[in-house]
């Protein structure tokens, strides 16, 4: 038995493994989430390790020819972080977290706004005259379901009269939009299975040609 | 552990056991053993229903084994199912038709192993496509595994149309720049430099040189992109970070859950075309007239989604059985 | 006291004026186009662009530069010409190096491949095939630096309008408004599911998403966090938080650890509560999953950013006979979460969520500020799309250009 | 001061950063900060990857429950760990890609860690049919609508519902179930999927602004202690 064969007899113990705990909770799967933890922590560490600390901070910061200096700044941060390890100055690692806050807010607050709000406004911004009626009615629809959605999440106001009328509507389109993108997933989730079926019956046992 | 599930794990492994070392390799079932499987499995779906309408409703385990059967079955079936091309796969493929020969495609691969049944298929019948049209291909991820699944799917592509490795050259014809941790700001970044984010390709090549990476800085010396994305980051970053910002001109293949998503982008003409799912990948598998996977996958699922359908049905029986009893 | 009505429409009149002189003052920035030059003469190898000219991009970094060029004579449809290939070289060393080619009857490109302060000469060359038209050259150009994207004026005004109502309602309350703020199920959920927990003496699990500290939807689920830690501090619950980030973790006991503090019981609060599993998606939830089957918590909140791990873990929840209260600002997983959990926050009620639990004026005032925006946005897809149908249909000079200035100002150029 | 200096940090760190946009000789500044965030990151995993095996050689040690288990954990953490720090039977040398092929990183990764995630993953299969079967039920209204999109969607999305409705003349082409599953993504759906966008845009403008001008400060821990 060479490498290859053990390595594909493992990773198919490791499938079925974890498809038994859709029968209960057992050994085997409690097996399989052991080692998945452990090793999953690991890779992470390591990866963090050399894309980041060695990748963006110290062949920056030794670069011989434009060595940079900015990623010091994130050092600086993180050795902040650390900081919660000793009672006495714990509080300092409050900093960085004040400064991840800080930066999330701002920079998210804007990439958000710009593709979220501008854009999505501009594009339900839509003639409901086109010249065919199914382009008419499926304009109307879009730009009716945008309205009442957004009555739906309006706090301020009770939903009532009217205004919770339109508010209904905008839950009966949600409601619409989650049906239909959960309808559309049901695909793609079945097909994740096939990649395993394909490997168990494939790669494995060699069943299928 | 009661004896029942001792047996049953027995039973299991034995069948595992017999699979890999007696069974007859390919197992193939003819057309009438396919045709009598589809009618058993259609009749005890039936049973069941029968039983929740006399009030014995069933577990969700039951859904399980059912799922499981569906998926299995069809693989070893011989049947052909009628695929009917959706206008934002054309519009995809008719985006790539125009490209003229020799224009630089970037390609992005961002997702990992287990989202490659739906994206694969796609990759690989762009992968031929492409070569077989001359396009040069810049390939890239966000997600670490990304630029591994692009080399299999050329891998594949090569398996499939033996003659492509003679014509086709790394570094000439396509590059892989590797993989690229920053996400989203990976992309802004890239509308400055490529180099500046790809030092080198995946080989430890210098950017400078590499043929087809000559008199390519960013973006604007990109003819087209095309993304295949399995979730953040993914089209969504790339509509905001590169099509909106540096006027980059995209399509994008997207796994069946990220498709609703990309689809207000689609509409705003942020995207030009978009693949979705399995589905989408075994339409485009029909517009560049290369069945593989998808076109095999496309089966099961259609036979589990049938199951689903069959089960959302039995729980309304359920459902409204229980109501009449409680009035 | 309410805020009275007069108030608010009087609100609405200040952003109706400052809109329109937003409108009034982003004409001032248009652009006007070069006009393509065309003529009809009928010869057959390619003759030369005319007329090239290129202008540094305004507003950038001096990373961009725009060239214009009219038309090859040649260059009339009949597929006489190719395409064009833009060529670029640093001033005075008559080094040009192919840049991109576009297609026919296209007279503008922006080159974005430029080095800030380097003087260049551009080159256009008409295509036929592989044959090309001797370059046309353009004077020296010189990308530079400007201080102000005066592009994104619009993005400046709307932002500043909406964020303004936000600060707006947030400096109002301060006076000691008390606002009218609707009921939110899920919310009013929360008190209820953790006195289930109490009856039941089992544990409450709360998961904040599997993003870090750098996703917003992350702050949001932990804010809540605040929130509920105070009542479970209250009640003397357990709470079990497995997090699959490092920082998400040390906030979360930053968080959970001011509760019992509030709370009065210090001594009550420990580490363990919140427990660093793995940064794996999967590994995380193949451990959550095996803690909800072996713990039976009573009750399940998800709020943050997830991913395709919301069905696993809301349907394993869901066969352990938890409560579940989810949250995300994720499109794609709320159809999950709203079919396999008992109560969904959806987007924006998850952000709005801490505001809404902590029940401070403040905080309350800034979900108004939220409304007027939501009001702004419709106010504006309403007044886009009576001008574009009224512009397509009846045409006229007033609509359209109303139609052409709403596209605009939603549009962002960079 | 224990919370004044993190809130001014959050203030100004939050101003630069929106403003940031509108200059564009400092546009990149959000670019700097996930810089500074993935450096942060390894920082703090010392904290959570201490946890982790203090939570384990706790177990083992008190011989809690299922304290077997949580040795495999560590070894695996540790053996992961040697594997990519000392890149273990790596055919480069110690400057090589640390991921390279038949390097035991990579192989522990093809062989392990990518079996055990790629099926946790599919699960999904499973449990999407269940949830389907529990969820989309005509129970009101709401339910209701749910079902008939999800339904819709479910057949039009496979040859099933082309076969169903293809008697259906071409003038009403639309009420064909492939047809009428992509008007449903692209007309009620998107408008959905829209207002969902747009408020969560206006959500996170006014969160944004309660963390930067330090309405919302939970996360801040406590001011006595």
């Amino acid at each position: 038995m060479d490498w290859t064969t053990f390595g594909v007899w493992l990773a198919a113990v490791f499938t079925l493994g974890i498809i038994s705990f859709l029968y209960r909770d057992n050994i085997f799967y409690k097996l399989c989430e052991a080692i998945f933890v452990g090793i999953s922590a690991g890779y992470w560490l390591i990866t963090f390790f050399w894309d980041n600390l060695y990748s963006k901070f110290y062949s920056q910061v030794t670069d011989p020819v434009d060595p940079q200096w900015t990623p010091w700044i994130g050092f600086v941060l993180g050795a902040l972080m650390l900081t919660r390890l000793f009672e006495k100055i714990g509080w300092l690692s409050r900093w960085p977290l004040a400064f991840i806050i800080g930066a999330t807010a701002g920079v998210y607050m804007m990439f958000y706004f710009v593709s979220n709000a501008m854009l999505q406004v501009s594009a339900t911004i839509l003639p409901i005259y086109t010249g065919s009626i199914s382009g008419a009615i499926s304009n109307l629809f879009i730009i009716v379901g945008t309205f009442c959605g957004l009555i739906y999440f309006f706090f301020s106001k009770e939903h009532k009269g009217a205004f919770g009328g339109a508010a209904k509507i905008g839950i009966w389109f949600l409601m619409a939009t989650f049906g239909a993108s959960f309808g559309y997933t049901v695909m793609s989730r079945m097909s994740l299975m096939l990649g395993r079926l394909d490997f168990l019956f494939g790669q494995w046992l060699g069943l299928i040609k | 552990m009661n004896i029942k599930e001792v047996i049953a794990v027995i039973l299991i492994i034995a069948f595992f056991l017999c699979a890999y070392f007696l069974f007859p390799k390919p197992v193939e079932f003819s057309q009438t053993v396919s045709i009598i499987l589809t009618i058993l499995l259609a009749l005890t779906l039936l049973v069941i229903g029968v039983m929740t309408f006399m009030g014995r409703y069933i577990e969700r385990r039951v859904v399980f084994l059912f799922v499981g059967i569906a998926l299995t079955l069809p693989f070893f079936m011989q049947f052909d199912l009628p695929v009917p091309i959706s206008p934002e796969v054309q519009a995809a493929y008719d985006e790539l038709e125009k490209l003229p020969e020799g224009s630089k495609v970037l390609a992005a691969f961002d997702y990992d192993p287990p989202s490659a049944p739906e994206l694969q298929p796609m990759a690989v019948a762009f992968m031929k496509y492409a070569f077989q049209r001359g396009l040069k291909i810049i390939i890239m991820g966000l997600w670490p595994q990304g630029p591994q699944q692009a080399d299999q799917a050329i891998q594949t592509a090569f398996e499939v149309i033996p003659e492509l490795e003679d014509k086709i050259k790394y570094g000439r014809d396509y590059v892989n720049l590797g993989f690229q941790s920053g996400n989203e700001f990976v992309i802004l970044r890239m509308g400055e430099s490529f180099k500046a984010m790809f030092p080198t390709d995946i080989y430890n090549t210098p950017y400078d040189s590499i043929p087809i990476l000559k008199n390519v800085k960013n973006y604007s010396n990109i003819d087209y992109c095309f993304n295949f994305s399995a979730g953040k980051p993914g089209t969504v970053e790339w509509v905001q970070g590169a099509v909106d910002r540096f006027n980059l001109k995209m399509s994008a293949g997207n796994t069946a859950v990220q498709a609703p998503m990309a689809y207000p982008y689609l509409q705003a003409g942020q995207l030009d075309g978009l693949m979705g799912g399995m589905a989408g990948g075994a339409e485009f598998e029909k517009l560049t007239e290369h069945y593989d996977k998808a076109t095999v996958f496309i089966k099961s699922q259609s036979f589990a989604h049938a199951v689903v359908i069959v089960f959302i049905i039995i729980g309304n029986v359920a459902f409204f059985r229980g109501r009449r009893r409680k009035k | 006291m309410d805020i009275t009505k007069r108030n608010i429409k009087n609100l609405y009149c200040v952003h109706l004026i400052v809109f329109l002189f937003l409108i009034s003052s982003l004409t001032v920035f248009a652009q006007t186009e070069t006009v393509a030059e065309e003529d009809t003469t009928t010869i057959f190898i390619p003759q030369s662009p005319i007329s090239v000219t290129a202008e540094d991009y305004k507003y950038d970094r001096g990373e961009s530069v725009v060239i214009n060029w009219g038309l090859s004579p040649d260059d009339d449809g009949s597929g006489k010409v190719t395409g064009y290939e833009i060529f670029r070289s640093e001033a005075e060393q008559d080094d040009f190096i192919s840049v991109n080619v576009v297609a026919p009857g296209i007279s503008t490109f922006r080159d974005k491949s430029v080095e800030n302060n380097v003087e260049y000469i551009y080159g256009i060359a008409a295509l036929n095939g592989d044959d090309a038209s001797p370059m046309t050259l353009s004077e020296p150009v010189l990308p530079d630096t400007e201080i102000v994207n005066w592009n994104l004026l619009n993005l400046f005004f709307i932002g500043l309008l909406i964020a303004g109502s936000v600060i707006y309602f947030i400096a109002h309350a301060k006076r000691g408004k008390k606002l009218f703020i609707r009921k939110i199920a899920g919310l009013e959920a929360i008190d209820e599911a953790i006195g289930r927990a109490t009856e039941m003496g089992r544990p409450i699990l709360f998961i904040p998403g599997i993003n870090d500290m750098d996703d917003v939807q992350t702050i949001a689920g932990i804010t809540i966090l605040g929130r509920v830690a105070k009542v479970v501090a209250d009640y003397d619950i357990k709470i079990n938080m497995p997090v699959a980030r490092s920082i998400v973790m040390t906030t979360a006991r930053e968080t959970i650890k001011e509760a019992y503090v509030g709370a009065g019981r210090p001594d009550a609060y420990s580490d363990n509560m919140v427990r660093y599993i793995t940064d794996e998606q999967f590994g995380y939830v193949a451990a959550v999953d095996g803690i909800m089957v072996r713990e039976k918590p009573a009750t399940c909140f998800y709020l943050g950013a997830f991913f395709a791990e919301s069905l696993i873990l809301a349907e394993t929840g869901n066969s352990v006979g938890a409560i579940q209260i989810a949250g995300t600002a994720m499109p794609a997983q709320l159809p999950f979460f709203v079919a396999a959990c008992d109560y969904t926050l959806i987007g924006e009620e998850l952000f709005a969520a801490s505001a809404y639990l902590s029940n401070e004026p403040k905080q309350l005032g800034s979900l108004k500020g939220q409304d007027v925006g939501k009001f702004m946005a419709m106010a504006a897809i309403a007044l886009g799309v009576i001008s574009v149908t009224i512009a397509r249909a009846w045409g006229g000079s007033f609509f359209p250009w109303l139609d052409e200035f709403m596209h605009r100002l939603f549009t962002i150029t960079n | 001061m224990k919370k004044q200096v993190p809130l001014t940090i959050t203030f100004i760190v939050g101003v630069v950063l929106v403003l940031s946009v509108f200059f564009p000789p400092v546009e990149t500044l959000g670019e700097d900060f996930s810089l500074f965030f993935d450096i942060i990151a390894v920082f703090a995993f010392f904290l959570g990857g201490g946890n982790l095996i203090r939570v384990h050689t706790d177990r083992i040690s008190k011989k809690k429950k299922d304290w077997g288990f949580s040795m495999i954990t560590i070894g695996g953490f540790l053996i992961m760990l040697a594997a990519g720090l000392f890149k273990l039977w790596n055919p480069g040398d110690i400057s090589a890609d640390v991921a390279a092929t038949g390097s035991l990183f990579q192989l522990m990764y093809d062989w392990m860690f990518n079996p055990l995630g790629a099926t946790m993953y599919s699960l999904l299969a499973f449990y999407v049919a269940s949830a389907s079967y529990r969820a989309f039920r005509a129970k009101n209204r709401d339910a209701t609508i749910l079902l008939v999109a999800a339904f819709v969607i479910l057949l039009g999305r496979t040859p099933l519902g082309m076969y169903a409705t293809e008697w259906i003349p071409e003038s009403f082409s639309l009420l064909q179930i492939p047809n009428l599953a992509i008007w449903i993504m692209t007309s009620p759906n998107l408008a959905g999927q829209r207002a969902i966008m747009i408020g969560i845009a206006l959500g996170v403008v006014s969160m944004s602004l309660r963390l930067i001008l330090g309405v919302e400060r939970t996360h801040l821990g406590t001011d006595n202690e």
